[in-house]
């Protein structure tokens, strides 16, 4: 009994010894893991995904705290690589938090707008401009599409459009596999 | 649990903090060692008679209590490693006897050439000369292939394989043919598995055979004493 | 002299079908009814538009400007009044219309006043720029503009080549250009050496085009330069890839990302030399081009069409079919299939092919990969085509592109012996779209998340001010 | 409408399989000509089996059913299935491998094309570990009786009569007992099992197997990579060995004949799913198959080591892809330095 | 010398940790979804897993033996070996942060790698001597790694299979390792030529 | 109170050791050849995990965050110790049924991993909860594992149950001319059924996030229409 607590006793002070110096001097500082995760998200800041806005959502899921399917603006596509990142399983979007649309951008109803700024002060990235009781406009270059602004309108002059083709923007599709046809 | 320590101890406390974790960490590991030792040490005497139960069940399989009337436990030598015994440990060898004649030896022997590695087995030789029975200790072998060579998984509950080998002797079943009928021998093997079956039935012969040979040493010795081989020229 | 010709990896030999519309010489397609001039004539710009509707111009009359280093100016191939500036379908996959200037001509041909350009009393900047204002783009299909390929880049350029090569079945329009104007190519492409600062200048033709070879032979006596090279190379698409010939003229290789100019070596299309002649030495911009109208027509041939021209105008002269499904712009390989006849011609229309259900069968439906190697013998980037496949499919991009998927040239020859039948270049044409698209996001989201974090600032700040003015 | 290219060379995957089917022949026939007519019963066994499976398989996972089962390569996988398998295998081994190997082994995965693992070869490996005697017992040559053979297959009494321990086997045994090491250079020449080299019976079907893949090198369905290289990695190893100990180790071209390596060189180890598919993969691989096929026969406890080579390198095939990249085109020479 | 060998070989290949001791499986399933981070995790264990063996070694022979405490050596092993889990990972951390960044996340994991503890304790009834027991280590731990990064290199290629919804991710890399494992067993029986 | 219920849901299920969190294998695969086996290690583990949950969770104010992975884990090693000597000296007839599967848990690293994730965070009555759900979702996944692997591999169940209660026996579930299927008794066997198992989870998962789906689209129309609402 005594050379069991003497054995044991002469490792533990050693390794706590050692594990205590080694945890002050070789600490380092910062978690780069969220900056990582932050990339990834789509920085939409619409906070479907249950936080106020990407950068706190990609805190929490560095803390283990939230899921990595709850972002609907970053789709599949940004689970895919979250759990790439993370090495952590895919799972489809969580439908409690939203689903997949098409990518879109506001358009304010100039006609209508009566100029209350109450988009302007909701709008997460400063897309919209235009003064008080002046008529305002959405620059669509810089829209996210988070539809934040188009509840507080007083008068729904807000609505969201989805965003149009152009040679430009065109992209090649998917080669549509047509087993059924063949059958 | 706490949290990890700030970072304003960083520079002047490096020893403190040494110190710190190296005392919480000798107090539970004092406490849980203390535990563990305590409990050892109260459960140790029920835990030998719980292993040496455990042992008396096992030879109780070879070699039936009412053939023998002496205390097996009290009426033991030792064994130094016997390599043709496929042993490389020091084991018990246990001598029972009637009325003070001499009945049987009961040791333990070892295949080490199983399908999987070492097979033990625990053997009871008739003062006869005759193999009583022999049980497999401990095996790897496969399941459902190789391990009909303990009885509770052999499929044939009647007559389980290892059975086979009861009550023969040298005199029955010749040295040459104390082997696998696949080795043209006497014994059976399951097809398929007739690794684990030739590892037994040589070692059982082994055993048997050594027995023999040293049959009457064995039992004269004291008993607690120590066998030694004899010493070869 | 050229020691030796070099071999690229891979190719395949599809039918050629050139001779259908080789025979006959190049005729000039008459004046269509109206002209439809996309002012994104070269690959990745668009001109800005000089015109107004109502607004009569000359041939020849710049209408739309350069802006920026990848364009080149635009111009009108005919006399008559501008009808409007609208969006119109243009020869794209994606069948969009982008904007273009609609003129009516007058009938008239009435030129701008044309002067030749003395190219060597001017320094080389200058006769690019002239290149550029004359609209001068590569005329094998790319539409890339000659002038920025003129450039002395890192190195200078050592060697000119010519390509002859026209690997794809059915076109003929370089072999006819060849054959009948090989003067003035070489002209061209004289000046080009000149501009340049080249030594050498190699043409590199098919050698399943013996007259062509010896049209331009004859004409390199006539020219009487040095180190004026005509070689035949052998038949296997794409020998025209602008990497394969190089490679088979020089055994140089030009990896993806780097320009010919690199490695001292840049390589122009025929059709582009003649045009530089025709620029320089009469003062023509690029108004017109020689495009072999064939496929599952009566009368193929070759037919000279100003740029603007209707594809809807140009086919009765080869009296397409009555089988005919579908028209492609380009050649059965690498074409693009048009989703409106009112598309007009551009300065890459080299061909205009008709195809049927029997000459083109629809593709029997796509199997799975069966990894046998086939693609990867054939590809002359020397790629794995399944791999590639095998990461595209499922959208695994980053994989894909390890896999080098930004070096494939498009070039069919995969798809062409897949046993699978799959489409595997529409996979990686796929891949490499959403690829750019995605980097565009990234970059978008960059910018919200800059213009976020500035907004949370200010928003820290006033409430700070706000606090600051309460407790004052 | 379908994209550039628009004109496409005749080939399909049917034809490929087919090919391949046809090659088998020739080997086929010697098997019946020297083992009976059992081994057709069990490729017809095998086939009907996997036909079915991947019928249930495709309307399971909601793919066309025609298209697929069209393509041949559940009949390739049955066909190497059936010669693989002892001829006189009761009937619901193969069945059963058969429904594993195209399940399991391909559907899973993803069927065709995408199965990481020899189907044909797991359909084996499981078979053998799980019933090692059944898996081996080979008919004797010139015991073609088909009658016994049909009751074999489908009935419930084995027949020793006619099951004779294969060369691979006898030389397996022979091997493992000191005592009668010496004795091997006997055996091996003993014309009643080896015949004249590979075993009696067993070098004509691996000459058929021979004729049939060279034919398919003829027709560009395989190249010459891995049959080349796992030959010669088999003779030089098995060659190297024998001249160190002759009494321990078999002859190169024992090696060659017996057993599945003919098979196994231009059907198996070739199979262009599983295996590597670089120049220099398909050598490394071929040759790795070769190697863990004489380590495996030479001292393992399975008689016929090349399906679980197969499996063995069918599990580093990714890996050695990875690292053989063949480079690309520009990207193998210094920068503007002609070759 | 030859024996040595064998311990190393038997080790990596045919008593692999992974598919024959059935040791280690829930990183093996875990870390190695990419090549990457199994090369970094296999890296980390034969680490680790090495001098455990020689620490577990040294503990066993010189304190716990000569003590009779040999009912102490799963608890003094398994401290051990976290405690140089936690110091190997705050030295990498500190003095290369690169390597730190290759590794850093999979070191905390391999404490609860079963087969850190398995192993020194089989060195234990293998009675392997110290340049045994080392060598012993060392070869199950490049056999994990071989495992992981065998498997990363089939799972990178899976993921892009077409395989059916529910079985993807960990449901057929599951049946994957049975296929490994299947194949392992044709190592069955090499052992027995030492 | 619905804090408990979470926790038990998600032992059994949702963050169930094996079929979600793929953790502690080792253990689960060597010791699931069959039922019986199964069921006793998994009752040994259930046991475990309570201990060692509520110890941690009654001391984790003590330990420094610097040394808490070998303090739980010399913490974890102690009480198993501890257990597994006293099934032997007070419980030996357990003990010959179970003790042989009691150090096996020690290799378990779910235990571990529910301490560092649940028992240092938690109470002790939710940290208590937590070891016994986590150790009965162990439990039901590796008895069914057990049952499939054993009536595959030898056509039987329970076999060994008279080692528990003697008068009982197993059942012969198969016919006695079942071959018996090696494979399923094997490594590659485990592996198998596991990933079947897995398989049968993402199934039902998928139908369940499926409905949810269905249901949102159902309750929330296009986006226009809500900014109204
Ligand atoms: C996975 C596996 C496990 C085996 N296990 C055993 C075993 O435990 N015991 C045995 O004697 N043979 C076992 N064998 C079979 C041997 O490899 C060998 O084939 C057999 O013992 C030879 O016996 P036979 O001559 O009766 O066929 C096993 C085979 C395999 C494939
Ligand atoms: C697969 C492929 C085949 C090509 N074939 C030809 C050809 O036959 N003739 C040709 O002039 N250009 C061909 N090109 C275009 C050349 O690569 C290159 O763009 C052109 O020769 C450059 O000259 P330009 O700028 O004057 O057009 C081909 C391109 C590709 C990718
Ligand atoms: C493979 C393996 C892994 C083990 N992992 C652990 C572990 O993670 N934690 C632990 O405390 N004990 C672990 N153990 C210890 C054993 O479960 C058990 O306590 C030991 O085998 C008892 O043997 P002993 O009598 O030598 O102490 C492990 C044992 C083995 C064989
Ligand atoms: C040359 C060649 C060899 C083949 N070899 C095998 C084989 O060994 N095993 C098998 O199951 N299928 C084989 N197949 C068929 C097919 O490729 C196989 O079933 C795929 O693995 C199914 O996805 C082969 C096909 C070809 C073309
Ligand atoms: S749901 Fe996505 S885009 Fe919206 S705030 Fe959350 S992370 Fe950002
Ligand atoms: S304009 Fe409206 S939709 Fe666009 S980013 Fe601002 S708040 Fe979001
Ligand atoms: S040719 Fe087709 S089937 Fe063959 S490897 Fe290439 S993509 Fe696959
Ligand atoms: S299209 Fe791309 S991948 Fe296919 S052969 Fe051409 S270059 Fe190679
Ligand atoms: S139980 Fe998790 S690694 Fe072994």
């Amino acid at each position: 009994m005594i050379e069991a607590l003497l054995v044991m006793a002469l490792g533990a002070v050693l390794l706590g010894a050692a594990l205590g110096y080694a945890a002050v001097r070789f600490r380092v500082e910062g978690d780069p893991l969220v900056e990582k995760i932050d990339a990834i998200l789509p920085q939409t800041q619409c906070g479907q995904c249950g936080f106020p806005g990407c950068k706190p959502y990609a805190t929490a899921i560095a803390k283990g705290e939230a899921e990595i399917n709850q972002c609907p603006p970053g789709g599949e596509e940004g689970i895919h690589k979250l759990a790439d990142l993370l090495g952590r399983e895919f799972k489809p979007l969580s439908a409690e938090h939203g689903i997949e649309k098409p990518k879109s951008v506001a358009i304010i109803d100039e006609q209508a707008c009566i100029g209350c700024t109450l988009c302007i002060q909701a709008c997460p990235v400063d897309a919209i401009v235009g003064a008080a009781k002046q008529m305002h406009t959405v620059v669509a270059a810089q829209c996210t599409g988070c539809e934040l602004c188009v509840a507080p309108c007083p008068v729904d002059c807000i609505r969201m459009e989805a965003i149009q083709e152009t040679v430009d923007t065109w992209k090649w599709k998917y080669p549509v596999i047509k087993l059924r046809q063949a059958a | 649990m706490s949290e990890p320590i700030e970072v304003t101890q960083r520079e002047s406390g490096v020893f403190r903090i040494s110190l710190r974790t190296a005392t919480i960490m000798l107090a539970f590991t004092l406490v849980f060692t203390a535990l563990m030792a305590g409990t050892y040490k109260a459960t140790a005497p029920m835990v030998a008679a719980s292993t040496l139960a455990e042992k008396l069940r096992l030879i109780g399989e070879v070699l039936p209590a009412a053939t023998y009337d002496n205390d097996l436990m009290a009426d033991a030598i030792t064994l130094p490693p016997q390599a043709s015994l496929g042993l490389d440990e020091e084991t018990r060898l246990w001598r029972a006897r009637k009325a003070g004649a001499p009945v049987a030896l009961v040791l333990e022997a070892a295949a080490p050439d199983g399908y999987s590695g070492r097979i033990g087995l625990i053997v009871a030789i008739g003062a006869d000369g005759k193999l009583i029975a022999v049980r497999v200790t401990a095996h790897k072998e496969t399941p459902g292939l190789g391990d009909y060579i303990n009885p509770k998984k052999d499929r044939n509950k009647a007559r389980p394989w290892i059975t086979q080998f009861s009550n023969l002797g040298f005199d029955t079943v010749p040295r040459e043919k104390w082997r696998v009928k696949k080795d043209g021998g006497r014994f059976d093997q399951m097809s398929g598995a007739t690794i684990s079956a030739r590892a037994v039935t040589n070692a059982s012969g082994r055993a048997l055979a050594w027995t023999l040979e040293n049959r009457d040493k064995l039992f004269a010795l004291p008993a607690n004493s120590r066998f030694e081989a004899r010493s070869t020229p | 002299m050229i020691a030796k010709l070099f071999k690229f990896k891979g190719g395949v030999k599809p039918d050629s079908h050139k001779d259908v519309s080789a025979a006959a010489p190049i005729r000039v397609a008459p004046l269509p009814s109206h002209l439809i001039i996309p002012l994104r004539q070269s690959a990745r710009a668009m001109a800005r538009c000089l015109v107004q509707p109502g607004q009569t111009v000359l041939k020849g009359e710049m209408i739309a400007a350069a802006e920026g280093p990848l364009c080149t100016a635009v111009h009108a191939p005919t006399s008559g009044t501008v009808r409007a500036i609208a969006p119109q379908p243009v020869p794209h996959p994606s069948g969009l219309p982008a904007p273009s200037i609609i003129i009516d001509p007058d009938g008239l041909e009435r030129w701008i006043e044309r002067r030749p350009f003395d190219y060597r009393c001017v320094p080389a900047q200058e006769t690019r720029n002239y290149l550029r204002d004359c609209g001068v783009v590569g005329l094998g299909g790319a539409g890339f503009p000659s002038h920025v390929k003129l450039g002395p880049g890192e190195k200078g350029i050592e060697t000119l080549i010519l390509n002859g090569a026209e690997c794809e079945p059915w076109i003929t329009c370089d072999d006819r250009l060849m054959r009948e104007r090989a003067d003035g190519i070489l002209a061209g492409a004289s000046i080009m050496r000149h501009i340049a600062g080249a030594r050498r200048i190699l043409v590199g033709i098919e050698d399943n085009k013996p007259q062509a070879i010896a049209s331009m032979r004859a004409a390199v006596q006539r020219l009487g330069e040095a180190d004026i090279e005509v070689v035949a190379v052998p038949t296997r698409y794409p020998a025209g890839g602008e990497k394969q010939l190089i490679r088979v003229l020089t055994g140089i290789e030009i990896p993806f990302g780097k320009l010919g100019t690199h490695f001292g070596v840049q390589c122009f299309n025929v059709g582009s030399a003649h045009a530089v002649f025709r620029a320089i030495a009469h003062g023509e911009p690029l108004i017109s081009r020689v495009l072999t109208l064939s496929g599952n027509m009566a009368h193929p041939g070759n037919f000279e069409a100003l740029i603007g021209t209707p594809i809807r105008e140009l086919l009765p002269l080869a009296e397409p079919r009555t089988d005919t499904d579908r028209y492609l712009m380009g050649g059965p390989m690498m074409g693009v299939a048009l989703l409106s006849l009112d598309t007009p011609v551009i300065k890459g229309t080299n061909c205009i092919l008709a195809g049927s259900p029997a000459l083109f069968p629809p593709p029997p439906p796509e199997m799975p990969c069966i990894r046998c190697g086939e693609c990867a013998k054939v590809c002359p980037a020397e790629l794995q085509p399944f791999e590639l496949y095998w990461f595209s499919r499922a959208r695994i991009f980053g994989k894909a592109q390890e896999y080098s998927l930004f070096d494939c040239i498009e070039c069919g020859c995969c798809s062409y012996v897949c046993p699978s039948r799959i489409p595997l270049v529409d996979y990686f044409r796929f891949a490499k779209g959403e690829i750019w698209a995605r980097e565009k996001e990234k970059a978008a989201a960059d910018i919200a998340r800059e213009r976020y974090e500035l907004r949370l600032a200010r928003e820290e700040r006033e409430k700070a001010e706000k606090a600051a003015k309460l407790a004052a | 409408m379908n994209n550039s290219p628009y004109s496409l060379k005749p080939a399909s995957v049917q034809s490929v399989m087919l090919r391949v089917l046809c090659a088998l022949l020739p080997g086929i026939a010697a098997y019946v000509w020297f083992f009976g007519a059992a081994i057709l019963v069990q490729i017809a066994l095998a086939s009907v089996t996997a036909l079915a499976a991947e019928a249930v398989m495709l309307r399971l996972r909601g793919k066309p059913l025609l298209m697929f089962l069209s393509d041949g390569s559940a009949l390739v996988t049955a066909w190497l299935i059936a010669l693989t398998f002892p001829s006189i295998a009761p009937w619901w081994l193969t069945v059963l491998g058969t429904l594993l190997a195209i399940m399991v082994a391909k559907h899973l995965y993803g069927g065709l094309g995408q199965n990481p693992f020899n189907p044909a070869m797991v359909a084996f490996a499981l078979m053998i570990v799980a019933y090692p005697q059944l898996m081996s017992q080979w008919p004797a040559v010139g015991a073609t009786d088909f009658a016994m053979q049909i009751n074999a297959i489908f009935g419930t009494r084995q027949l020793d009569a006619m099951t004779m321990a294969t060369p691979l086997d006898a030389l397996r045994t022979v091997l493992r007992d000191p005592e009668q090491r010496a004795a091997i250079g006997g055996l091996l020449g003993s014309n009643a099992t080896f015949g004249n080299i590979g075993g009696k019976g067993w070098e004509w079907v691996a000459a058929g197997y021979l004729a049939g893949g060279l034919w398919l090198i003829q027709q560009r369905i395989i190249t010459w990579h891995m049959p080349a290289a796992f030959l010669a990695t088999l003779f030089a190893v098995a060659g190297v060995f024998t001249l160190i100990d002759s009494t321990q180790f078999a002859p190169p071209l024992f090696h060659l004949l017996t057993g599945g390596a003919m098979l196994g060189a231009f059907f198996i180890v070739t199979d262009p799913v599983s295996g590597c598919t670089t120049p220099r993969g398909k050598l490394i691989f071929a040759a790795g198959v070769a190697l863990l096929t004489w380590i495996i026969r030479s001292f393992g406890a399975y008689p016929d080591g090349i399906a679980f080579a197969v499996l063995l390198m069918n599990i580093a095939a990714p890996l050695i892809d990875m690292y053989t990249q063949p480079p690309v085109f520009g990207h193998k020479q210094k920068e503007g330095e002609p070759r | 010398m030859t024996s040595y060998l064998f311990i190393v070989l038997g080790a990596v290949l045919v008593n692999n940790v992974v598919f024959v001791r059935i040791l280690g499986l829930c990183p093996f399933m875990g870390v190695s979804k990419k090549l990457e981070t199994a090369l970094g995790m296999g890296a980390a264990t034969t680490f680790v897993l090495t001098m455990a063996c020689g620490a577990s070694f040294v503990i066993d022979r010189w304190l716990l033996i000569p003590n009779h405490l040999e009912y102490l050596r799963t608890l003094s092993f398994i401290v051990t070996i976290a405690a140089i889990v936690q110091l190997t990972e705050l030295v990498i951390q500190k003095t290369s942060p690169l390597l730190h960044q290759v590794l850093g996340i999979y070191l905390p994991l391999i404490t609860t790698n079963c087969a850190v503890l398995g192993i020194p304790l089989l060195n234990v009834s293998l009675r392997h001597n110290f340049l045994e027991s080392l060598l012993f280590g060392f070869g199950s731990a490049v056999g994990f790694t071989l495992a992981l990064i065998l498997f990363a290199g089939i799972r990178e290629r899976l993921e892009a299979a077409d395989v059916p919804i529910h079985f993807r991710g960990t449901a057929i890399a599951m049946i994957t390792a049975g296929l490994m494992s299947l194949a392992f067993m044709g190592f069955a029986g090499l052992d027995k030529y030492k | 109170m619905s804090i408990y219920k979470d926790i038990a849901w998600n032992g059994l299920w949702k963050q169930n050791s094996i079929l979600a969190q793929v953790l502690g294998l080792c253990p689960l695969l060597a010791v699931s050849t069959s039922l019986v086996n199964a069921v006793s290690l998994g009752l040994a583990t259930i046991l475990v995990m309570m201990l060692s949950n509520f110890a941690i969770s009654a001391l984790r104010a003590l330990i420094p965050y610097e040394i808490r992975i070998p303090v739980f884990v010399l913490i974890i090693a102690a009480l198993v110790t501890v257990v597994d000597l006293a099934f032997n000296a007070f419980l030996h007839d357990m003990y010959l049924v179970l003790g042989i599967f009691i150090p096996l848990i020690v290799t378990n690293c779910i235990v571990l991993a529910r301490v560092e994730a649940f028992a240092a965070k938690n109470g002790l009555r939710a940290s208590t909860l937590d070891g016994l759900m986590m150790g009965v979702g162990f439990v039901w996944v590796i008895a069914l594992l057990g049952a499939v692997r054993e009536l595959v591999g030898q056509g039987t169940l329970f076999s060994g149950i008279e080692m528990i209660v003697p008068t009982w026996s197993m059942i012969q579930v198969l016919p006695e001319s079942y071959p018996g299927f090696l494979i399923a008794m094997l490594p590659p066997g485990a592996f198998f059924v596991l990933g079947l198992l897995i398989a049968g989870r993402n199934w039902l998962d998928a139908r369940a996030n499926q409905r949810l789906r269905e249901q949102r689209l159902h309750d929330q129309p296009p986006a226009a229409t809500t900014a109204v609402a």
